[in-house]
């Protein structure tokens, strides 16, 4: 034991603030700026594996640091979905770095200084949602990551980077105050607590109409797990920095969202409520819509980002799902999910990045015969996307087949074939590109030479695939850290 | 509504006839010393209302006599009127004077700056500088001032 | 102190703290005019508010936890003499006021230079002063007649302060000389108020007041006597409809004006109304009446939204806030309006924590119109990227307008929409936040100007002087500060809630 | 204006003589009879100001420099001020003119009235003589048609 | 029974004052009337008991303000514009506001009614006590500078407000010398 839980939980919250301020500190020193924020990064990861080295999967009493309201503390503690959360985005975080810097200098990009602040803020505020103990920490580390993303995504200062960031903090913000804080707030007033608690808080308080009110009030208010119809800004967001897009749009952001959903799902209303009261059966049509209709129209983007965004927008309702099934292995897939498809997602979305760096294509159509010059690039994208698609023996699959398994508890066989045709869509609008790659001649003048661009660039991906096989093997593993969230 | 309530509220309704004439005066005047002279009648009409809330009928006023050696003898027959009252309105006349003081001497810059005192004009000119405004700074981003 | 030969029990400095609050700031108007030079009048200024500022902390330790100090000025008891009485909402309100007039000071000594002739820059502070003392004196006295006295101490002062902006545009005169009319009106409405009730209690003092109103029931007299008072005050409080004086008089006043105007005056009116509608008159009048909901609410609820709908039109920044202000004190009549204790809490702290946040924001427009020489967007553009350190507590002042977690501006927000929940008007909990979308929209707006657009060609500005960052970034520390440690401001809004509630202002013996 | 009204001139002499003499009266008398430091005030700055009527704004500055108006003005509210803070030093609440004679309170009270009414006075002439200062020394600007 | 006369024909004529203050466009007429109201005013105060406030009425409402208007007067213009806007606005505010007086009225104790609640709260003890604790003569002065000397300090300060606003409007503050005019300070 190095430190404490609560010493660790902390630095690891502060770390990345420490990164920020290194950013601020050694604006014009790059190598510097970015081998601390590195270290940072690293250490921030150790602090969250002292964490899990402390404590494994089990649930500690929460430690409260200051008093905000009568009753409601920002507060922390330890459970194994945070905790998995967090180890998977400080972890990631590492590697997003290394491969930010080499696009960001391969690419020319201004302002390094404050795009790397950000992103640690954007980090912080992610260790603080992974590790709050009650809603009120949470919501408050969700808004500041909205916050803290919004200069990232408009980055380029280009209007159409303006328009996009625009649409990404109106709605992410819009929803977030409009729907969720009230949905905060009435919480609090009808259970008089907004505390993370096994078999949820609201059990007994509410009933009728209110439930499923309350929950539509969640699901829309959670903006960042991009519900339909509130996907729009995860699209619009593509405009920022690929990393951006990597970290933030396929782990931090996103996973945000629907961690904040299962939290809300499982401790909130409490699995056994919402399958008693069947509020959430509306919840799980609309995440099956979502599933499907995203995936339709990623299939026609040319744009590869805009592709991966929808392909995410798809992937999230998974998870939204999971809860909405109301059931422990729905539950349990749901949670899953968020590791297999930010491992998945952020080989492709690195991969994209590596494409534009080399040779600055950023449509699908352009890119024939690129796997030619850019194999392991292409070939992790080829095992990114498997694992998304959900093939052994790559991680994503062990989800999927949890999420079956609860659409067969609940008797929902719609919910199965929804679940099974959205695979086909995804082999439809992934494979395609790699086929498109390594298949297809090259256009007329492009080089033939071998060129992955620049080291930084193209090993990030290729060890995130790597990933994938590894969490193949760890999925029992991983199954039974989860456990105690269903309160096994 | 007896006579006695009538003969005496019927007080209260004349200053309260003064007060709405020095409001009407302040609020559709167009002049802005005649807004002016409006207000001091409103309030004066107020602090009437206020003075004649202290008497007394039959009272007299609130000073007790004194002999020549400076001793002060109290005649328990005397009723005087509510000293209160006065104190207050005493205080209220010149918070007034104060105000209308100030009023003037912005008029006096209004006029100087505007080149009228009417407050018809001074809209309309305040509206061509806000449309200048709008003009120069409003088209640019797309909005209104 | 030389009280040992008298038999009189000598007072301890303790004990004159009170008065002493509003003296210091008092004495230093006519001493700045006595001495009369303009590097001394704004160095007296300052230490006077300092002194001022750590009492009115002191003060609001003492009654933090509930009671009141009464002061007794002349040494006459009330109800025959004035009485100074302190309790949690006042103290609150206070601290506030004295706490964005120290702040001010120092930022008011570069942007005064600026904006203002040399030669008129001693009577400013001297007129500065008494404005404070005058707010102080409002918000500190338990008599009904010394509010209006006080209350025109600070208005006089006020208009003569909005007409110095006269400088930079004449518009600034007519819109003083508006804001002295209906300010006149109010101030003569509040006295026919006073008036009736004093026809019908033959008292003054609020605690007597609310004493006799509350054994000897009401009657049409006293019901009249309230409405001229809400509405005399709203005059003062900008309450809608009867706002049209405020964005005139904080668009064309001089900045460092405005960010007293803006952080304190309205709310020192927000505050007497919440004296008199329950501490004078008590609660269960009020309720009777069903004033609250049948007025206070529909005008607090078009407020939050109209203002907010014409603020996002704005081209002209500080003209963009002022419309915000008005929205901001819909917030606080619907506070008042929910009535019940987390919706009054609401009230008193969105009171504190829009007064910083407001202060944070027309500082930061100050500091830009030093640099720039106006607050209009298109002359803003881009000026995040040239002077970081003077926009960024603006873009933490707007987050804290929007209300966004870890802001202060979220936590008054937070006690509101509880407030609705409590009452079950959900309705209006959802309105409460859709209207601060509107807030988001007008703020980015801002936020976009000063980060997104390209400077102007040639744009080499500084950073805005010291002077006026420190105070800048110490409000949008404070903004982010009470946005999570909000023991003070929550703690003594709600200990000043639940005194208000009590009824019977000072009756809890 | 000079030269002419040679009348008039005396007259105000000798009235503004008189004025200044009925205003001191008012100030010192107003514990007896109507009047007081306003009142007083308003008197003392009547006679000023129709000198200045008379002979002119140069020559009632002469007599009374606006700097020692101004001056004045503060004067009269630190004296106010100052005579309840005295109280306060004594250990008294502020404005406790008991103070000034413990034995004897009601003395106490005479002499704190007759300071703070003098305080009063001083203002209240102070700021009329400046204001009219301040208004007499603008010259008229009125568009022909006005007139 | 003559007070009551003389009240009303008071009454009569400020009445008819102020409505011709309505009517009229010329500023030198208006300003003379207003002037004729405060000194009706005065008159009624006395009749009121109230000297006091009779004789500061007089000073004031008679004479500094029309002094002061008149300058203004003669800075700005002679006439005011005849309105061009309509009357209907103005008119309904006054009646609301009206309205909402005379409803307060319903309840007041009639007029010089000695067992109003005005007289018998506060009022005696200071009649009663004066003598005693202040020694003075004048009960409204011994109020005025003593039980209430700190609304009256207040009062002082108004007016110090108002005289450096003017100062601050229409000059500034003097120096002692004239050579140093050009610098800032004093």
């Amino acid at each position: 034991m190095i430190f404490d839980t609560t010493t660790a939980i902390i630095l690891a919250m502060l770390i990345p603030l420490a990164a920020m301020a290194g950013n601020m500190a050694f604006k014009n020193m790059p190598n510097l700026r970015d081998g601390f924020t590195f270290l940072c990064a690293v250490l921030t990861f150790g602090a969250v594996l002292v964490v899990l080295a402390n404590e494994g999967n089990s649930v500690t009493s929460e430690f409260s640091l200051i008093e905000v309201f009568p009753g409601i503390d920002i507060a922390f503690n330890v459970e194994p979905l945070g905790l998995m959360f967090a180890i998977i985005a400080s972890g990631l975080w590492i590697i997003t770095h290394i491969y930010g810097v080499g696009y960001m200098r391969g690419n020319d990009e201004k302002h390094h200084a404050r795009f790397f602040a950000c992103f640690a803020i954007a980090i912080s505020s992610v260790m603080g949602i992974a590790f709050s103990s009650n809603m009120f920490t949470l919501f408050l580390f969700y808004e500041i990551l909205t916050v803290s993303t919004y200069p990232l995504v408009a980055h380029k200062g280009t209007p159409d980077a303006v328009k996009g960031a625009r649409t990404y903090l109106a709605i992410l913000i819009g929803t977030s105050i409009a729907l969720q804080l009230t949905a905060v707030i009435w919480t609090y007033a009808l259970a008089g607590t907004l505390d993370f608690t096994q078999g949820g808080i609201l059990v007994g308080k509410v009933a009728g109409w209110v439930v499923p009110v309350l929950l539509g009030l969640y699901a829309f208010g959670i903006g960042k797990a991009a519900l339909m119809p509130f996907h729009k800004w995860l699209p619009a967001a593509m405009v920022a920095p690929t990393p951006v897009s990597a970290l933030l749009h396929a782990v931090a952001v996103v996973k945000a969202g629907v961690f904040t959903m299962l939290k809300v799902g499982i401790y909130i209303f409490g699995i056994d409520f919402l399958a008693e009261t069947g509020a959430s059966e509306w919840l799980m049509w609309l995440a099956a819509y979502s599933i499907i209709a995203a995936s339709v129209v990623a299939m026609t983007q040319d744009n590869l980002k805009k592709r991966l965004a929808y392909s995410t927008v798809s992937q999230l309702s998974y998870i939204t799902l999971g809860m909405a099934l109301a059931t422990s292995m729905g539950a349990l897939g749901g949670g899953m999910h968020i590791a297999m498809h930010a491992m998945g997602k952020i080989t492709l979305f690195m991969c994209a990045g590596a494409i534009y760096v080399a040779y600055h294509k950023t449509e699908i159509s352009q890119m024939q015969g690129l796997g030619r010059v850019m194999p392991i690039t292409f070939g992790a994208f080829l095992i990114g996307s498997l694992s998304i698609i959900g093939l052994p023996p790559l991680g994503g699959s062990w989800p999927k087949f949890l999420l079956m398994l609860g659409a067969a508890d609940t008797g929902h066989l719609i919910i199965i074939g929804v679940l099974m045709a959205s695979s086909l869509l995804n082999v439809a609008y992934l494979l395609p590109i790699v086929g498109r790659g390594f298949f297809r001649p090259l256009d007329d003048g492009a080089p033939t030479k071998r060129y992955e661009g620049p080291v930084l660039v193209w090993l990030p991906p290729a060890l995130t695939a790597l990933g994938c096989f590894v969490l193949f093997f760890y999925g029992g593993a991983l199954q039974s850290f989860l456990l105690p969230i269903i309160g096994q | 509504m007896d006579w006695d309530f009538i003969a005496g509220h019927v007080n209260y309704w004349m200053f309260i006839v003064l007060m709405m004439t020095g409001l009407y005066i302040v609020v559709s005047s167009g002049n802005l010393v005649k807004k002016i002279v409006g207000l001091n009648i409103f309030q004066v009409a107020v602090f009437m209302l206020y003075i004649s809330i202290g008497k007394i009928t039959g009272g007299t006023a609130p000073i007790f006599p004194s002999n020549s050696k400076g001793y002060l003898e109290i005649d328990p027959s005397i009723v005087y009127s509510n000293p209160l009252p006065h104190v207050l309105i005493l205080t209220a006349i010149v918070v007034g004077v104060a105000t209308t003081s100030l009023g003037l001497a912005l008029i006096i810059r209004i006029r100087e700056e505007f080149d009228t005192v009417e407050s018809d004009d001074l809209v309309k000119i305040e509206q061509q500088l806000t449309s200048a405004d709008n003009k120069e700074h409003g088209d640019a981003m797309g909005g209104m001032a | 102190m030389a009280g040992t030969v008298s038999p009189h029990d000598a007072k301890t400095l303790i004990e004159q703290l009170p008065i002493l609050q509003v003296l210091v700031p008092f004495c230093t108007a006519p001493l700045i005019v006595l001495i009369g030079n303009r590097h001394m009048a704004w160095l007296l200024a300052f230490v006077a508010s300092v002194i001022s500022l750590v009492i009115s902390y002191v003060l609001l330790t003492q009654v933090y936890g509930g009671g009141f100090i009464s002061y007794q000025l002349g040494g006459w008891a009330p109800p025959l003499g004035i009485e100074y009485r302190v309790d949690a909402a006042n103290a609150l309100v206070m601290l506030l006021i004295s706490a964005i007039a120290t702040l001010t000071l120092p930022f008011a000594y570069e942007s005064v230079k600026d904006e203002i002739k040399a030669k008129d820059h001693t009577l400013f502070y001297a007129c500065f002063m008494l404005c404070y003392t005058g707010l102080m004196g409002v918000v500190i006295t338990g008599d009904a007649f010394n509010v209006f006295v006080f209350l025109e101490i600070s208005s006089l002062s006020t208009y003569v302060l909005v007409a110095q902006g006269a400088g930079r545009d004449k518009r600034a005169l007519t819109a003083a000389y508006d804001y002295l009319i209906m300010g006149t009106i109010g101030a003569t409405f509040f006295v026919i108020g006073i008036g009736f009730l004093f026809m019908s209690t033959g008292t003054l003092n609020m605690a007597d007041l609310a004493d006799r109103i509350a054994n000897e029931g009401t009657n049409r007299t006293i019901r009249a006597g309230f409405a001229f008072i809400i509405v005399g005050m709203g005059l003062k409080a900008a309450m809608y409809p009867l706002h049209l004086w405020l964005p005139k008089a904080y668009t064309f006043a001089p900045s460092a004006v405005t960010v007293l105007l803006s952080a304190t005056s309205t709310k020192m009116a927000i505050y007497v109304l919440l004296r008199f509608l329950f501490s004078v008159y008590n609660p269960e009048f009020i309720f009777e009446l069903n004033v609250m909901f049948l007025v206070f609410m529909p005008l607090a609820l078009i407020a939050m939204f109209s203002a907010s709908f014409v603020a996002v039109f704005q081209v002209n920044f500080k003209r963009m806030l002022a419309y915000s202000s008005i929205a901001q004190i819909g917030y606080m009549l619907l506070g008042i309006a929910m009535f019940n204790l987390s919706g009054l809490t609401g009230t008193m702290v969105h009171m504190f924590n829009h007064g910083i946040t407001k202060a944070v924001l027309f500082m930061g427009v100050g500091a830009l119109v030093l640099r720039t020489g106006s607050s209009f967007y298109n002359n803003l553009n881009g000026l995040g990227r040239v002077m970081p350190l003077t926009v960024a507590p603006i873009v933490i002042g707007g987050l804290s307008l929007i209300g966004v977690p870890g802001t202060a501006g979220f936590v008054s927000k937070w006690m509101l929409v509880q407030a609705a929940f409590e009452n079950g008007w959900w309705f209006i909990a959802i309105l409460i936040v859709l209207s601060s979308l509107l807030a988001v929209v007008y703020v980015w707006r801002a936020i976009e100007v000063l980060y997104l657009s390209e400077p102007a060609q040639g744009t080499k500005m500084a950073e805005a002087p010291m002077s006026m960052l420190i105070p800048m970034w110490i409000l949008a520390i404070a903004c982010i500060w009470f946005g999570v440690a909000t023991d003070l401001p929550l703690g003594a809004a709600s200990t000043a809630a639940e005194v208000l509630l009590s009824g019977s202002f000072g009756m809890v013996e | 204006m000079h030269h002419h009204h040679l009348i008039l001139r005396v007259v105000t002499k000798l009235l503004a003589g008189t004025i200044i003499l009925y205003a001191l009266y008012v100030q010192f008398h107003g514990d007896f009879s109507p009047g007081g430091g306003f009142q007083a005030g308003v008197i003392m700055a009547v006679a000023f100001i129709l000198y200045g009527i008379v002979f002119g704004l140069v020559a009632v500055q002469r007599v009374f420099p606006p700097w020692l108006v101004h001056k004045i003005v503060a004067l009269g509210v630190l004296i106010y001020a100052g005579t309840g803070i005295y109280a306060m030093m004594l250990g008294y609440e502020f404005l406790d003119y008991g103070a000034f004679d413990p034995g004897h309170p009601s003395h106490g009270q005479h002499n704190g009235i007759l300071a703070v009414e003098l305080g009063v006075g001083v203002t209240v002439t102070g700021v009329m003589v400046a204001i009219y200062y301040a208004f007499a020394g603008r010259a008229p600007r009125i568009s022909d048609e006005d007139w | 029974m003559t007070e009551t006369i003389i009240n009303f024909i008071l009454f009569a004529m400020l009445i008819s004052t102020a409505f011709a203050i309505v009517r009229m466009t010329s500023l030198f007429a208006v300003i003379m009337l207003a002037s004729v109201f405060s000194l009706l005013t005065a008159l009624l105060f006395v009749t009121l008991d109230a000297v006091d406030v009779a004789f500061t009425e007089a000073a004031v409402g008679a004479g500094i303000s029309t002094v002061l208007m008149l300058g203004t007067m003669a800075l700005t213009a002679r006439h005011a514009k005849p309105q061009t806007q309509s009357n209907a606005i103005p008119f309904l505010v006054v009646c609301v506001t009206g309205a909402a007086l005379i409803y307060g009225t319903l309840d007041m104790p009639n007029f010089g009614d000695p067992n109003a609640p005005a007289q018998v709260h506060v009022a005696p003890e200071y009649l009663e006590r004066s003598i005693e604790e202040i020694d003075v003569p004048n009960v409204v002065t011994a109020i005025l500078a003593s039980y209430r000397g700190y609304d009256t300090l207040g009062e002082t300060a108004v007016v110090f407000a108002a005289g450096i606003g003017v100062l601050l409007l229409l000059s500034s503050l003097a120096r002692r010398r004239r050579d140093d005019e050009e610098e800032g300070d004093i």
